[in-house]
C-alpha cells in the first residue's frame, strides 16, 4: 500500500472527482433537496449553530460521497456522514436514548464496510473502486450496505430515529444516510435475480408494516423502507436500464419522501399530534398544502406523470426476474392503498368524534412521544404555529413555498426525465404498455381502500411485530457482558488459572 | 550407578519437601521447610558441578530468603 | 559522532541506573529530587532522539566488555530500537512530569530512572537472557510504583501485578532455558541460524512459552486479566507510564522474539478451492497448521473480543482504558502475526500511536477527577482547567482510540485491517472494525459524561495541575499531528518493518 | 541422572502450579513462587552438565569444564527471584497492615 493514500482521502475526492451521470443525478438531488430542506428548518425552530454544521457535514459528505474515485475515500465520507447524522442528533431533546439506537447499528455498519473492503483488498490488490462489484467481502459490504439503507430486519435506527427526533431533523435527515446505503450497493455490488427479489420482498414487507401505522412519522418512516426495496431491486439488477431506473428511483425519493416529510410536519405542527386518524380533515383549511400532498402522494404512489412514475416503470421493465416484478405489482398496489389512507383520513374526511375506535391504543413503535411533540416543535420566537396566529403566516408561507417547489420538481422529474438523466431508457415511460401499468396498481389500491380497508385493519394489526428479536438479543448481551465482567474481578488465582489453561491449550494446538 | 541412587534419593526428598511446603497445615513449618528445601537444591547443584549457584543459592535460597520469609510472618501474625 | 554513538546504547542504559542512587541520595538529604529528576529524565528523553539526527549511523552494536554475542551482552541501536526509543522516553517523561507531588516520594522517582534503564534495556538488548534481566528490572521497578498510591487498592493492585507477572518471569525462564537448550545461542541475530527453518516440537514449545510470557506482560487475552487491577491502583502517572511506555519496550522484545525465531511470524492462507465444507475445513486444518502465528492472530481475536465488550460495563475510568488496551494490543498482535512488510508497519504505527493516546487518557484521570480515588465515569468533569480545551483534546483523543479520520489511529487500523484481510484471517479483520465500532461506544459514554457536565465547586488550581494538563496536551498534540503526518510516519514504520524482516531473517 | 533430575524439575514445577492455584494465604503464594524459580533453576544448570566435565574453576593442566554461561544466568535468576520475594512480602505486609488480611481470596477491592 502506498502511503501517500493517507494524506486527506476527502481532498483526493475533491482533487479528482470521479464523474458519471448516475453519481451526478444523486449528488445534485440531495445537493437540492437540502438547501430548500434547510431553507425549510429555518422558516421554523431556531438551531443551534453546531446543529447546523452537524446537518452540513452529513450533507456535504452525502453530496461528495457519490464523486470518489477509491475506497478509502468512500469509507471515509460513509464514516462523516455518519458522525454528521450523530451530531445532528445529539441536539436533539431526547439526544441519548436515540443515539444508543442509532450508534450501535450504524457502527456495525461502518465496521462490516470496512472489513469487507479488507478483504476486497485482499483479493484485487487495490483500492480503487471496483468497476465490477467487490471481489472478496461482497456479502460483508451487502449486510453493511442493508444497514444504511434500513432493510427490514435492522431498519429499527432509522424507524425509530426519524419517528423520535423533533420532525424538521427527520426532514433533513431522510435525504442523506438510507440513500447512501442504495448508492453504495450501486457502487460496490454486482447484483443479480436474487437482490432483485430481495428488493422486492423488503418492498412488499416494508409496505405491509406502513399500513398498520397510526403515526404520520411511523408511516413516513416504514415507507421509506419500503420504496428501499424498490431502489434495491433497481440497483441489484444487471441490467443496466434497471439499475438507472433504481438510482433515478433514488433522487426522486429523496424529493417526494422529503415533500411528504415536509407536509407530515406542518400537519403536525398544525394540529399538535401525528396521529392519521385525528386530522379532522385538513383539506378544508389547508388547500394548497391539500394539493402538495396529492402530487407527493401521487409520485410515491407511481402514477403518470410524476417522478415516481417513471422510475418505477422502468425498473419494473427491466428486472431479468419476474418474482421480483411481481413483489413490486404487489408493493405499489400496497402503496396506493396506503397513501388513499392517508390522503382520506388527513385531508378529506371529516373526523370522528374523539374516542371513538381504538386509536389510542399505540402500535409496534413503543414510546411513541407523537404527544409531546408540539412543545418540541414550538419556534423560537414563540406563539407561532399551533393556532396559526398571524406570526404564524410568515413561516408558514415560506415552508409551503418551498413545498410548492419541490412539487414542481415532482412534476418537471417526471416529464423531463430523460432530459435529466440519459442514463434513463429514451422511451420506457411513454409506451401505452407503460402507461397501464402505471395507472392499474393505484387503481386497484384505491379501489381495494375504499371496499375492503375497515376489514383489512384489524389484520394488519394482528401482525407480529418487525422489532420481536430485540428483547432476547438485548437481554443475551447483556447476560455475556456481566459473565465476562465475573471473570474478572477478584480472584488472583483465577487469573493464574487463565494463564495457565491458556498456555496448556495453546501447546495443545501448535504443538500436537 | 550409586550415583545415580543417591540423585534419585536426594529428587525424592526434594519432592516430598516441596509437596510438604505447599500442604503444610502451618505457615511457619512450611517456611522451614522451604529452608530445608533450598539446601537440598544447594546440594544438587554441587552434584551438577556448579558450586557457584550452589554458594549463591545456599547465601541468598537457604539463609536471606528464609529469614525474609520469617520476618513476614512475624509482622503479619501479630495480634 | 561514531566514537559517540558507539556509546549510545550503553549510555542510555548506564545513566539512568547512574541516576538511581543519585536521586535517591539528594532525596535522603533532604533536598527536593523532583526538578534534578525531570531535568535529568528530560536529558535522557532527548538522548532518545540522538539517533534521528542526521550522520548517525543506521545500526550501532556495543559488545560489552569486548565479548562476542554467544558470550558476552550485546546491545544493538537499529530502527526498531530507534523508532521505540522516543516513544518510551518521551510518554516515560510525561508521565514522570505529571507526577502527583503528594505520591511521588522517597524511592520515587529512583524507581522511575530504574523503570526508564530497564524499558531501554529492553529495547536495545541482542541477548534474550539479557533481555529477562531488563524485563525483570523492569518489571520490579512498576510493581514497586504500582503500589505507590499507598493505600489498601494500591497495595492490593501491586499484589496481583507481581503475582501475575512473576508466573509470567517463570514461564519466560523456562522457555528462555528451553530455547537456550534447543538452540546453544542466546542472542536474537543468531537464533535463525542455530535453528533449523521449521523448528522442532521442542524449540516451539519452547518459543511458546517465551511468547506467553511476554504476551502476559504485555496483556492478551487470556493472559490479561491482572492489567485492569493493576492499571486502576496505580498513581495516574504510572498507569500513564505502564501503559504507554513500559508496554512499548516489551512489546519490542515480543517483536524480536517472533521475528528471529524461525517460523514466529508469516500468517499468510491461500484460498482453497471445492464447495464450502471442504474450503471450511482445508481451512481450519491451515490454521492449526500455521504454528504460532496462527496462535497470536487467535490470542488477538480473543483479545479485541473480550477487551472491548468487558470495557463497555466499566464504571471506572482507569479500568475501562485498561481494557480498551487489551483489545488495541489485540490489534497490533494481528499484524505482527502477519509479518508482512506492511502489516509490521501498521502494527509499530499502531502501538506507537496507541502508547500517546493511552497515556493521554490517563492522563485525563488526575484533570478531570476531583480526587485520586474517584474516576468513576460519572463523575468526571472537563471543567477544572480550561474546560474547552481539556473536553475537546479529551475528545480528540477518544476519537484516536476508536479510529476516526481526524485523529491518528485510523490510518493503522486501516492498514491493519487491510492487511489481516489480505493474509487470509478475515475475522481478525471484521473483529478489528468492529472493535473500533463497540469502542465508540464506550468513548461516547465517557466524552458525553464528561463534557456534559461543569463542577459547580470551586475549581482547584495548582502547579501539579498546570504539569498534568502540559503533559496531556501533548499527547493530544501527537494525536493531532501524527494524523497530519501519516504519510511521513507511515514511510518510517514500512522502513523499520523492512530492516526489521530483512535483519531478523 | 540427567533424566531424574528433568523429572524432578518438571515435578517440582508442577507442585508448585498446584499451590498457586489452591493456596490461599499469600505467602504460602511466595513459597509456591520460590518453588517453581527453583525448578528453573535446576534445568538451567542441567543444561551445562556434562558427566566428564569438571566444575568451571580454573586449575592447573588441561581440562574439560562445565560451560559456565547457564551458571551465570542461574546466579542471575537466584537474585532476581530474591528481590521479587523482598518485594512480594514487602506488598503482604502493607496489605496486611491496611486491610487485615493475608487471605489472597479477601482481596476484592476491584470487583467493579
Amino acid at each position: 500500500m502506498s502511503s501517500a493514500q493517507f494524506s486527506n482521502a476527502v481532498a483526493a475526492t475533491v482533487r479528482s472527482p470521479l464523474l458519471d451521470s448516475g453519481g451526478l443525478l444523486v449528488a445534485a438531488t440531495i445537493a437540492a433537496f437540502s438547501l430548500l430542506a434547510f431553507a425549510f428548518v429555518a422558516a421554523g425552530v431556531r438551531r443551534r449553530f453546531w446543529w447546523w454544521v452537524a446537518a452540513s457535514v452529513h450533507v456535504a459528505a452525502g453530496v461528495l460521497l457519490p464523486f470518489t474515485r477509491d475506497l478509502l475515500s468512500f469509507f471515509v465520507l460513509w464514516e462523516m456522514v455518519t458522525l454528521g447524522a450523530v451530531g445532528v442528533l445529539a441536539f436533539e431533546p431526547d439526544a441519548r436514548r436515540l443515539l444508543r439506537l442509532y450508534l450501535p447499528l450504524q457502527l456495525l455498519a461502518a465496521a462490516l464496510l470496512m472489513s469487507a473492503f479488507g478483504a476486497h483488498y485482499g483479493v484485487s490488490g487495490s483500492l480503487l473502486l471496483p468497476v465490477q462489484g467487490l471481489e472478496a467481502g461482497a456479502g460483508v459490504a451487502l449486510a453493511a450496505l442493508s444497514i444504511k439503507a434500513a432493510v427490514i430486519p435492522v431498519h429499527l435506527w432509522m424507524t425509530r430515529t426519524y419517528t423520535a427526533v423533533r420532525p424538521e431533523t427527520a426532514v433533513v435527515l431522510s435525504a442523506v444516510a438510507t440513500k447512501i446505503g442504495v448508492f453504495g450497493m450501486y457502487r460496490l455490488i454486482s447484483g443479480g435475480p436474487t437482490l432483485e427479489i430481495a428488493g422486492g420482498a423488503v418492498a412488499v414487507v416494508g409496505v405491509i408494516y406502513a399500513l398498520r401505522q397510526k403515526q404520520l412519522r411511523h408511516f413516513l418512516a416504514f415507507h421509506i423502507v419500503s420504496q428501499v426495496g424498490y431502489m434495491i431491486a433497481g440497483v441489484g439488477s444487471t441490467v443496466a436500464f434497471a439499475g438507472a431506473g433504481g438510482l433515478f428511483h433514488l433522487a426522486n425519493n429523496v424529493v417526494y419522501k422529503g415533500l411528504l416529510f415536509m407536509v407530515v410536519v406542518m400537519l403536525i405542527s398544525r394540529f399538535g399530534h401525528s396521529n392519521i386518524y385525528r386530522m379532522n380533515g385538513a383539506g378544508r383549511s389547508m388547500p394548497v398544502l391539500a394539493v402538495v400532498a396529492v402530487v407527493a402522494s401521487a409520485s410515491i404512489s407511481g402514477l403518470p406523470p410524476f417522478n415516481g412514475y417513471v422510475s418505477k416503470t422502468v425498473i419494473e421493465q427491466f428486472l431479468s426476474s419476474p418474482v421480483a416484478v411481481a413483489l413490486l405489482r404487489i408493493a405499489g398496489v400496497g402503496t396506493a392503498i396506503s397513501f388513499t389512507k392517508f390522503l382520506w383520513y388527513c385531508f378529506f374526511k371529516r373526523a370522528e368524534p374523539r374516542g371513538a375506535g381504538r386509536e389510542d391504543t399505540c402500535d409496534e413503535i413503543v414510546g411513541d412521544n407523537a404527544h409531546s411533540v408540539p412543545a418540541r416543535s414550538r419556534p423560537a420566537g414563540g406563539g407561532v404555529a399551533v393556532d396559526g396566529r398571524p406570526a404564524a403566516h410568515a413561516s408558514a408561507r415560506r415552508r409551503i413555498a418551498i413545498a410548492v417547489i419541490l412539487s414542481l420538481a415532482c412534476v418537471v422529474m417526471g416529464l423531463a426525465a430523460v432530459a435529466i438523466f440519459p442514463a434513463l431508457p429514451a422511451d420506457a415511460a411513454v409506451t401505452l404498455e407503460s402507461f397501464r401499468f402505471g395507472l392499474v396498481p393505484p387503481a386497484i389500491g384505491v379501489l381495494l381502500f375504499a371496499l375492503a380497508y375497515s376489514r383489512l385493519r384489524p389484520a394488519l394489526e394482528r401482525l407480529p411485530s418487525a422489532t420481536l428479536y430485540t428483547r432476547p438479543l438485548s437481554t443475551g448481551a447483556t447476560r455475556l457482558l456481566r459473565a465476562l465482567q465475573e471473570q474478572h474481578s477478584g480472584d488472583v488465582r483465577r487469573y493464574l488459572g487463565w494463564i495457565l489453561m491458556g498456555l496448556i491449550v495453546i501447546w495443545a494446538v501448535v504443538i500436537l | 550407578m550409586m550415583l545415580n541412587v543417591s540423585v534419585a534419593l536426594l529428587c525424592a526428598f526434594l519432592l516430598l519437601v516441596a509437596v510438604y511446603v505447599v500442604v503444610a497445615r502451618s505457615v511457619l513449618a512450611a517456611i522451614i521447610s522451604m529452608g530445608v528445601f533450598s539446601m537440598l537444591v544447594t546440594a544438587v547443584f554441587v552434584v551438577l558441578r556448579a558450586p557457584d549457584v550452589a554458594v549463591t543459592e545456599a547465601v541468598i535460597g537457604a539463609g536471606l530468603i528464609t529469614a525474609f520469609f520469617v520476618i513476614a510472618l512475624d509482622k503479619t501474625s501479630e495480634q | 559522532m561514531t566514537v559517540f554513538a558507539g556509546h549510545l546504547p550503553v549510555f542510555l542504559i548506564a545513566l539512568p541506573l547512574l541516576a538511581v542512587p543519585l536521586l535517591y541520595l539528594i532525596d535522603r538529604l533532604g533536598a527536593n529530587s523532583r526538578n534534578v529528576a525531570l531535568l535529568f529524565y528530560a536529558l535522557m528523553a532527548l538522548a532518545a532522539g540522538v539517533p534521528w539526527l542526521p550522520g548517525f549511523p543506521a545500526e550501532v552494536v556495543a559488545e560489552i566488555g569486548g565479548w562476542p554475542a554467544d558470550i558476552g551482552i550485546e546491545l544493538r541501536l537499529d530502527a526498531l530500537a530507534r523508532l521505540f526509543l522516543p516513544v518510551v522516553g518521551v510518554i516515560g517523561l510525561l508521565g514522570t512530569v505529571a507526577a502527583d507531588p503528594g505520591e511521588a516520594t522517597g524511592p520515587f522517582y529512583p524507581l522511575s530512572f530504574l523503570l526508564l534503564a530497564g524499558s531501554n534495556g529492553l529495547i536495545l538488548t541482542n541477548d534474550l537472557f539479557n533481555a529477562y534481566v531488563f524485563l525483570e528490572i523492569t518489571s520490579i521497578s512498576s510493581y514497586a510504583l504500582v503500589g505507590f498510591r499507598r493505600d489498601t487498592r494500591g497495595f492490593e493492585s501491586g499484589f496481583k501485578y507481581i503475582v501475575v507477572g512473576s508466573l509470567a518471569s517463570v514461564l519466560l525462564l523456562w522457555g528462555i532455558a528451553g530455547l537456550y537448550a534447543v538452540s546453544g545461542t542466546l542472542a536474537f541475530s543468531r537464533f535463525a541460524a542455530a535453528l533449523p527453518a521449521v523448528p522442532g516440537r521442542a524449540a516451539v514449545a519452547a518459543a511458546v512459552l517465551v511468547v506467553v510470557g511476554l504476551l502476559t506482560k504485555l496483556g492478551i487475552a487470556p493472559f490479561h486479566a491482572w492489567k485492569a487491577d493493576a492499571l486502576a491502583g496505580a498513581p495516574r502517572s504510572v498507569a500513564a507510564t505502564l501503559a504507554g511506555a513500559t508496554v512499548s519496550a516489551y512489546f519490542v522484545v515480543l517483536v524480536r522474539v517472533l521475528t528471529t525465531v524461525p517460523g514466529g511470524i508469516g500468517f499468510g492462507l491461500r484460498p482453497a478451492t471445492g464447495g464450502f465444507f471442504m474450503r471450511l475445513s482445508a481451512y481450519v486444518s491451515e490454521f492449526v497448521a500455521a504454528g504460532i502465528p496462527g496462535m497470536l492472530i487467535l490470542l488477538s481475536g480473543a483479545s479485541i473480543i473480550v477487551g472491548h465488550l468487558t470495557a463497555l460495563r466499566q464504571t471506572r475510568l482507569s479500568r475501562l482504558l485498561a481494557y480498551s488496551s487489551v483489545a488495541h494490543f489485540g490489534y497490533i498482535i494481528a499484524g505482527v502475526a502477519v509479518g508482512t512488510v506492511p502489516a509490521l508497519a501498521g502494527a509499530f504505527l499502531h502501538a506507537v500511536h496507541h502508547a500517546f493516546m493511552k497515556a493521554g487518557l490517563f492522563l485525563f484521570i488526575p484533570l478531570a477527577a476531583d480526587s485520586a480515588e474517584r474516576d468513576r465515569i460519572t463523575s468526571l468533569t472537563c471543567g477544572r482547567t480550561a474546560p474547552a480545551l481539556v473536553g475537546s483534546a479529551m475528545i480528540f483523543l477518544t476519537m484516536g482510540m476508536v479510529g476516526i479520520p481526524p485523529a491518528a489511529g485510523f490510518a493503522s487500523k486501516w492498514i491493519l485491517v487491510l492487511e489481516t484481510a489480505r493474509a487470509g484471517a478475515p475475522f481478525a479483520a471484521i473483529l478489528i472494525a468492529l472493535g473500533g465500532a463497540i469502542a465508540l461506544v464506550y468513548y461516547l459514554r465517557l466524552s458525553l459524561a464528561a463534557v456534559g457536565r461543569t463542577r459547580s465547586s470551586s475549581p482547584r488550581r495548582s502547579p501539579a495541575d498546570v504539569r498534568v494538563f502540559a503533559a496531556f496536551l501533548v499527547c493530544a498534540g501527537y494525536v493531532f499531528v501524527a494524523f497530519w503526518a501519516t504519510d511521513l510516519l507511515a514511510g518510517i514504520a514500512i522502513s523499520v518493518a523492512e530492516t526489521t524482516l530483512g535483519g531478523g531473517g | 541422572m540427567e533424566a531424574i533430575l528433568a523429572t524432578t524439575a518438571f515435578a517440582l514445577t508442577a507442585i508448585g502450579l498446584y499451590g498457586l492455584l489452591t493456596c490461599r494465604h499469600m505467602i504460602r503464594l511466595v513459597l509456591c513462587f520460590n518453588i517453581l524459580e527453583a525448578a528453573v533453576l535446576l534445568a538451567i544448570v542441567l543444561l551445562a552438565y556434562r558427566p566428564e566435565a569438571l566444575a568451571p574453576l580454573v586449575r592447573d593442566g588441561e581440562h574439560a569444564y562445565v560451560f559456565p554461561l547457564p551458571h551465570a544466568l542461574a546466579v542471575t535468576a537466584i537474585v532476581i527471584g530474591a528481590s521479587l520475594t523482598a518485594l512480594m512480602l514487602a506488598f503482604i505486609v502493607r496489605i496486611y497492615k491496611s486491610r487485615g488480611t493475608v487471605y489472597i481470596d479477601e482481596l476484592k477491592e476491584w470487583r467493579r
